[in-house]
């Protein structure tokens, strides 16, 4: 597939969403090029988890259409969209509540690390390597959440915000090239976010992801994202750096509410 | 030589006498979905006991009515009561300790399973496997209608009695907080609890309606039918006739329990006796291919 | 002060099989007071409000309201005027907006005022009067936040227990919850608020309470608290370990 | 050992259970009368019971260890060609002779593929071939019915049986099947749909190749729908229950039936029955038979002078005018007792009575 | 051996390859079947009309009717696999009775109700036992790896999974298919076992112990489906001499140790190492209600 001369990863055209008579979101156009860590903000109910939606093809779009390294992924199922290498968390948690948190990302990690359906039932093969390598590696992504001592314990007894972390780690464990995160940062304290920050930032650097996040957590969107995308009522009010965003009047107005 | 109301080739008569017996079994059905389907709708559990229900309701009648030579009022509010108790009993012993303990379904389900069982074979080691039949105490005595097909009256106090429990339920249900409750309490007991609902309370209640209801249809189908331990295996009929409708919808479990009603008498009528259960079995999964969530079940649309 | 507190928790301890959750945990409200409690990831917040409900039982302790022993049951607690609004909204999301406020007033006496107070909630969030007929689990975490919290305000509680209510709102509207919290408070219902947004709850509530892995480990005027030495430690929630590594 | 065992293999539990509990006491009762007659062989005889849930896996393992387990000599049951023809193979391996009861089926005492009889397995009832030709012979000579509607059972083996030989020879006899429809035992309990085509198709005579339950069902609800003038006849699934649930619609039912509730002979047996366990015995046909079915046994075993299971099969084979309460029985190279008179029962007034006896 | 404990042996491994199938598909995926039984069915009847009247050799037989059960099985999983909850349930009873019913409508091909006779005898004890160990490898090596954790997750959150990238369709057909060709092979040694099969001895009674057997021992413990199949097959042989009773008790068991180890005797727990401490944290705690975070 042809890569774009702009080099944008995502790019959304005209997307539009009715629930109902709502329209969730509409007409909306922007993109996102490669390596980018951006946010997309708006006040509550704006439309941006539709977006991810979307985009990760929970559901159609009533029309326009939505490219992926230039490729048209609007009518994707699901798990074709993630297969494209995408990852994406959620705003509210969607972990395997009676699993591990281990096995929680080892779930995930397997995708990319798998074996035949003849070794599985032999255990012969490249089974053994393959099961250590994926256990490994998701200790290793616990680690990076901070969640290692946390293993095994099942995913419906960690404390909110730890739950949140293990959803950041199982969509690390995708390998995804371009990350979706939706409000990670809520149910955390602000030292808590400022770690946070840090780990967006670590992960964006070292993996090269491109990114893009939702979140009302504003010192952190300010902070870590390079582009800003903000929205209300569906349509998006502005675009730009946060220096732009910041002291843009119709954001202002909508969002932070000055 | 035999003489006949119908004169051959009037296909008319037999339709008509079809559809007539297509309601009416219909009805008896309807009577066991609407309990069952309310069971479901707060605990989301198809509760196999139900049939159970069922026929501690007809022996408490049969026994009152035949041991005690007490008229059928008597005897009729002593099942319910009897087989509402039994139903409370049955929560409060086998389903309470488990839903207290985790959120799956499942566990409850072959509960209710062991339960059924259970049930069964009490009768069967107290009073034994025999089969027995009540007195008419619902005539059922034909009406001929203008030679073309006859009705009984028991058909037509069963479908009125359908109708009438479905109503008050289904009144109670939208119209009061209890039924919002009900319906609260089906997505999440711990939630429901914290708006101050006694849960444990509106599940008792729930078994206790749905208890006489199973006793009302065990009369019926006691009095048309007969009485023996193993009659609440035929209640899976009406969970096929509740599905189809739509778990937890009680208008659903009576249009089910018709249409059921309807294609089971239909097919045998004009299409194959032997084929009658496959045919039946085909709708029913056709009725949920095109609609998964059942005819009138609601497809709450999930968010992520 | 001879009068015993609204309330009052005695050395409450609760564990979840091995975990213990809670460790002789002891606090009090007074009437008409906001209090709020803070603490890390895991520090034993929401199960400290879950006892109070009686959603999770207690292993040890008391707790009184007005000096009388504090019922078991979630809905009898309910009826003596505690209401909670739980962690991570759990709307009942096959029940719409409206029917969902309905069950906030569930345990209401006073059936005749419920109109007048749906209002006054519309008034407070618009955007679910709009959304009156849709179902709850479609609405977004937002809206789903606002809508848990309107349900416990619904019930018009003497006591508010919320947990987490700042939780995915924008900005804006929680500055206007917490205000609505600031009025409501005036009206002599007190509240306990759990909150990791802590420089906010502090600035509204009169007292705090740090708790970290089940046990309080500092309490105090929440003026003096937000310019207490240790309070820097306090927002860390003093763990040993930084909870995400920041290399 | 100081007892002679025998096994019982009985439904107790399940959709049986009515006619398991009937046999299990009418054996235990027989059992008590011959110990209370000294025995055999000098030795008392105790009845090893067994439930199988009419289950064939069930009936299989009960059987095994009424065998390795209890020593017993010789087993007694079940009451269902299909159970028979399952435990048939273990009875021949193991080698202990098995007598079924009402297992009406050719295939429980022949192997199919050989023609020939297996050693260890015997029945004590008709077979369905010769009910069948009994109840054609009956339909169109005794009856003079010509026009004849089945309703049969699809998901029974017995049923299945009667009506394919039924039919057969019914049209041997000149009569004309107007209508052959079936319904499912355990979750059908209504007919009308069947009926109403019946009545369309004007039969004369509504032939009910099945057990108790559904035939009271079916006759009750044809009499409701207006079928006044049709005339059931069934074979042996009758029981006198039937008029609990079918009442008057029973009338003048005819029954081909292996025994005769007021045959004299059987009068001690009710008797006693009724002495012993407080009850009726309704379900007579199973009673009876598993209660001379044990007769036949202890006869076997006194002829064989010995508690060899083969000694006692080869006795059992060997059974020539044996005098049983219902009837004299002559084993012949099948297994089956030779030219079993059929007993026609007319339901009247509240009970079975004798009609007549026939043999095409 | 006796005939008696031999009988019992293969009776119990005949049982507990079919509820390893069926512990695949209810236990870890998620889909609650009522009418496997069906399955059993196809596997007995095709290898019983091989071997008696193609003379065909026995593994052969045995490998063919497992295969064209998980054939049917698949046949009847795309379509009706979108269903979920107690609704497949109830449909999966109307696809068992359906098995059965043409089973029964069969002719003479299937000899119809009164059922088929002459099998031959070729499950002898070393057969079920070596079918059984053979078996019982591959399925605990399936379940222990990526196919394992793959079906637990479309189990627990099918929207979840399809977010990780899983095909969930695809993994609850293949899980159907797998327990399908378990519940052949399992129906064709019971064939080759009995002699004699009928279309009545595969309803929904038999489709429901199945399940039963799978929640008792535990949902997602293959070794518990294993135990909890022991353990009632042996309790319905130790009360044989109670007869009436037995079923009585059956049931009682079943509800008993539902309300006092809901999460079935093993919970979620294999045999191996890890096992004994896992059973400890699970009875110090952990089975407090889960909040019902759905949405
Ligand atoms: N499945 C649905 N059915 C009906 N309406 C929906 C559905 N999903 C979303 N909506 C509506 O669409 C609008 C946008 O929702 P969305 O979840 O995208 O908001 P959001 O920007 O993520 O808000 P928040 O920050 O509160 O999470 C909301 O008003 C919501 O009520
Ligand atoms: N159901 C449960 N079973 C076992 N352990 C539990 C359960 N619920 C909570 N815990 C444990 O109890 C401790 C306290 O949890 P709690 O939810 O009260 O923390 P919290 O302070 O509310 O955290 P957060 O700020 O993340 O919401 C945690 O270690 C958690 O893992
Ligand atoms: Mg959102
Ligand atoms: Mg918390």
């Amino acid at each position: 597939m042809a890569k774009k001369s702009n080099q944008n990863v995502l790019q959304l055209e005209n997307l539009t969403k009715y629930f109902g008579g709502v329209p969730a979101v509409n007409d909306i156009s922007f993109s996102i090029e490669e390596g980018k860590l951006a946010g997309l903000i708006g006040p509550n109910g704006a439309g941006k988890t539709t977006i991810f939606n979307l985009i990760t093809g929970v559901y159609p779009p009533d029309s326009g259409k939505i490219l992926f390294w230039g490729e048209d992924i609007t009518y994707l199922k699901t798990y074709q969209a993630i297969g494209r290498n995408m990852a994406r968390t959620f705003q509210n948690l969607r972990l395997f509540p009676h699993s591990t948190a281990l096995e929680n990302v080892m779930v995930a990690l397997q995708q990319h690390h798998s074996y035949s359906f003849i070794e599985a039932i032999t255990h012969l093969g490249g089974w053994g390597k393959k099961e250590r390598e994926i256990k490994a590696k998701s200790m290793d992504i616990l680690d990076r959440v901070g969640l290692a001592d946390r293993a095994n314990q099942k995913a419906r007894t960690l404390p909110y915000g730890m739950q949140r972390r293990l959803e950041i780690a199982r969509a690390l464990a995708l390998e995804p090239k371009f990350l979706f995160l939706d409000e990670p940062a809520a149910g955390m304290n602000p030292e808590e976010v400022n770690a946070l920050n840090t780990l967006i930032l670590g992960i964006h650097k070292e993996l090269k992801f491109t990114i893009l996040v939702i979140e009302h957590h504003m010192d952190l969107v300010m902070e870590i994202c390079s582009h800003i995308i903000c929205m209300n009522f569906g349509t998006k009010i502005a675009e730009g750096n946060p220096m732009e965003i910041q002291s843009h009047p119709e954001v202002l107005k909508a969002y932070l509410g000055e | 030589m035999p003489v006949f109301n119908i004169e051959r080739g009037e296909s008319l008569g037999i339709l008509i006498q079809q559809i007539i017996n297509g309601l009416s079994l219909g009805s008896v059905y309807a009577l066991i979905a609407v309990g069952y389907s309310l069971v479901y709708s707060i605990l989301m559990f198809s509760n196999f006991a139900h049939g159970g229900f069922l026929v501690i309701g007809g022996y408490i009648c049969y026994f009152v009515l035949k041991d005690m030579g007490a008229g059928i009022l008597i005897a009729g509010f002593l099942s319910l009561l009897g087989a509402g108790a039994a139903a409370i009993l049955t929560e409060r012993l086998a389903y309470k300790p488990i839903r207290e303990k985790t959120n799956n379904t499942l566990y409850l389900l072959i509960a209710s399973m062991g339960m059924s069982i259970v049930i069964e074979n009490i009768f069967v080691v107290t009073i034994g496997g025999r089969f027995r039949a009540l007195p008419d105490i619902i005539p059922t005595t034909p009406i001929h209608l203008s030679g073309m097909a006859t009705i009984s009256a028991f058909d037509l106090i069963s479908l009125l009695a359908a109708v009438v429990f479905l109503s008050i339920l289904q009144l109670i249900l939208v119209k009061t907080k209890w039924g919002l409750a009900i319906r609260a309490a089906a997505y999440n007991l711990r939630i429901a609890s914290l708006m101050g609902v006694n849960v444990n309370l509106l599940i008792s209640l729930t078994f206790f309606i749905a208890g006489t209801l199973a006793s009302v249809g065990g009369i019926f189908l006691a009095v048309r039918y007969t009485l023996y331990p193993q009659l609440g295996g035929i209640t899976i009929k009406a969970f096929v006739a509740a599905v189809i409708g739509g778990l937890g919808s009680l208008p659903g479990a009576v249009v089910g329990s018709i249409i059921l009603g309807l294609a089971e008498m239909l097919t045998a009528g004009f299409i194959s006796s032997q084929l009658r259960d496959l045919v039946v079995f085909f709708f029913l999964v056709i009725t949920l291919l095109v609609r998964p969530q059942g005819l009138f079940g609601k497809d709450v649309g999930e968010k992520v | 002060m001879n009068e015993r507190p609204i309330l009052e928790i005695k050395d409450l301890h609760v564990s979840y099989g091995a975990i213990k959750a809670l460790n002789n945990v002891s606090l009090y409200i007074e009437e008409g007071e906001i209090v709020s409690v803070i603490g890390s990831n895991g520090a034993g917040k929401s199960t400290l409000m879950q006892a109070i409900m009686g959603l999770v039982p207690r292993e040890r302790g008391e707790i009184f309201l007005k000096g009388e022993p504090l019922a078991r049951k979630s809905y009898q607690v309910i009826n003596q005027g505690i209401t909670l609004t739980p962690e991570g909204r759990q709307v009942f999301a096959p029940l719409t907006v409206y029917e969902n406020l309905m069950m906030g007033a569930f345990s209401r006496k006073d059936r005749d005022k419920l109109e007048e107070d749906m209002n006054w909630i519309f008034s407070l969030f618009p955007i679910l009067k709009e959304r009156q007929q849709q179902y709850a689990g479609t609405l977004s975490g937002g809206e789903q936040q606002m809508l848990a919290i309107a349900r416990s305000l619904m019930s018009r509680p003497k006591i508010l227990l919320l947990d987490e209510p700042s939780l995915g709102l924008a900005p804006i509207i929680i500055k206007d919850i917490f205000e609505e919290l600031r009025r409501i408070n005036a009206e002599k219902v007190t509240i306990l608020l759990v909150e990791q947004n802590a420089r906010q709850a502090l600035k509204l509530s009169h007292r705090v309470y740090v708790i970290q892995t089940g046990n309080i480990i500092l309490q105090g005027d929440s003026k003096e608290l937000l310019s207490h030495p240790d309070v820097e430690a306090a927002y860390l929630g003093l763990r040993k370990k930084s909870a995400i590594p920041c290399d | 050992f100081d007892t002679i065992k025998i096994g019982s293999l009985v439904a107790l539990t399940g959709d049986w259970a009515a006619y398991g509990q009937t046999e299990e006491r009418s054996g235990q009762l027989a059992v008590d009368e011959i110990n209370a007659a000294g025995g055999v062989l000098g030795k008392q005889v105790e009845l090893v019971v067994y439930d199988f849930r009419t289950r064939e896996e069930d009936a299989v393992n009960a059987v095994r260890r009424m065998i390795e387990v209890d020593k017993v000599v010789a087993i007694v049951g079940a009451n269902g060609s299909g159970i028979n023809n399952a435990t048939k193979s273990v009875v021949n391996a193991l080698k202990v002779p098995q007598l079924g009861t009402v297992s009406t089926n050719p295939d429980v005492t022949v192997d199919p593929n050989t023609g020939k009889a297996y050693p260890y397995s015997f029945r004590i009832c008709f077979t369905d071939p010769y009910q069948g030709k009994l109840i054609a012979f009956f339909a169109a000579n005794n009856l003079e019915r010509m026009n004849a509607a089945i309703l049969y059972d699809i998901g029974s083996d017995y049923s299945h049986g009667l009506r394919e030989f039924f039919i057969e020879n019914y049209e041997n006899y000149g009569g004309n099947i107007v209508a052959d429809l079936a319904f499912r035992a355990g979750t059908d309990v209504d007919f009308r749909a069947q009926l109403t085509e019946i009545k369309d198709k004007k039969a004369d005579v509504l032939i009910l190749p099945d057990m108790g339950k559904e035939m009271a069902l079916i006759m009750k609800q044809a009499r409701e729908l207006g079928m006044d003038d049709i005339i059931f006849v069934g074979g042996d699934g009758y029981g006198e229950f039937m008029w609990e649930i079918a009442g008057d619609a029973m009338e003048n039912s005819y029954w081909i039936n292996h025994v005769a509730p007021e045959d004299p002979a059987m009068a001690p047996f009710f008797a006693a029955y009724k002495e012993k366990y407080k009850d009726e015995c309704k379900e007579f046909t199973n009673g009876i038979l598993a209660y001379d079915g044990v007769y036949l046994l202890v006869d076997a075993i006194r002829r064989a002078g010995s508690e060899d299971p083969t000694a006692i099969a080869e006795a059992l084979a060997a059974s020539d005018h044996v005098q049983l309460h219902h009837a004299v029985i002559t084993m012949d190279e099948f297994h089956n007792p030779k030219d079993k008179e059929g007993i026609v029962l007319i339901a009247k007034e509240g009970r079975g009575q004798f009609f007549t006896k026939i043999q095409p | 051996m006796s005939a008696y404990t031999e009988g019992i042996i293969c009776v119990l491994c005949i049982n507990a390859i079919a509820v390893m199938g069926v512990s695949l598909v209810t236990g870890y995926t998620g889909i609650f079947s009522l009418g496997h039984a069906g399955y059993m069915a196809i596997g007995a009847y095709t290898a019983a009309i091989l071997t008696a009247r193609y003379s065909f050799y026995f593994i052969p037989a045995i490998v063919a009717g497992g295969l064209l059960a998980a054939l049917i099985a698949y046949i009847i999983g795309v379509p009706t696999l979108k269903l979920v909850g107690d609704y497949y349930a109830i449909a999966s009873i109307g696809l068992g009775e359906a098995i059965r019913l043409i089973l029964e409508n069969g002719g003479t091909f299937t000899r119809g109700a009164r059922g088929f006779p002459g099998i031959p005898n070729y499950t002898n004890l070393t057969v079920a036992v070596c079918s059984f160990v053979i078996m019982a490898f591959l399925m605990f090596n399936l379940i222990n790896g990526r196919f394992g954790r793959a079906f637990k997750a479309c189990r627990d959150d099918y929207i979840a999974a399809s977010l990780l990238g899983y095909n969930t369709a695809k993994y609850r057909i293949l899980s159907l298919v797998i327990s399908g060709f378990y519940c052949g092979v399992a129906g064709a040694l019971l064939g080759g076992f009995l002699l004699y099969i009928k279309p009545l001895m595969f309803d929904m009674m038999k489709s429901t112990e199945l399940t039963s057997v799978v929640v008792f021992g535990g949902l997602g413990s293959m070794s518990g489906t294993l135990l909890g199949m022991v353990i009632i097959t042996l309790i319905t042989e130790v009360f044989r001499p109670i007869s009436q009773y037995r079923m009585l008790i059956y049931g009682a068991i079943l509800v008993i140790i539902m309300v006092l180890r809901p999460e079935g005797i093993m919970g979620q727990y294999e045999f191996g190492p890890g096992m004994f401490k896992a059973i400890k944290e699970k009875f110090k705690g952990d089975h407090y209600s889960e909040e019902g975070r759905k949405v």
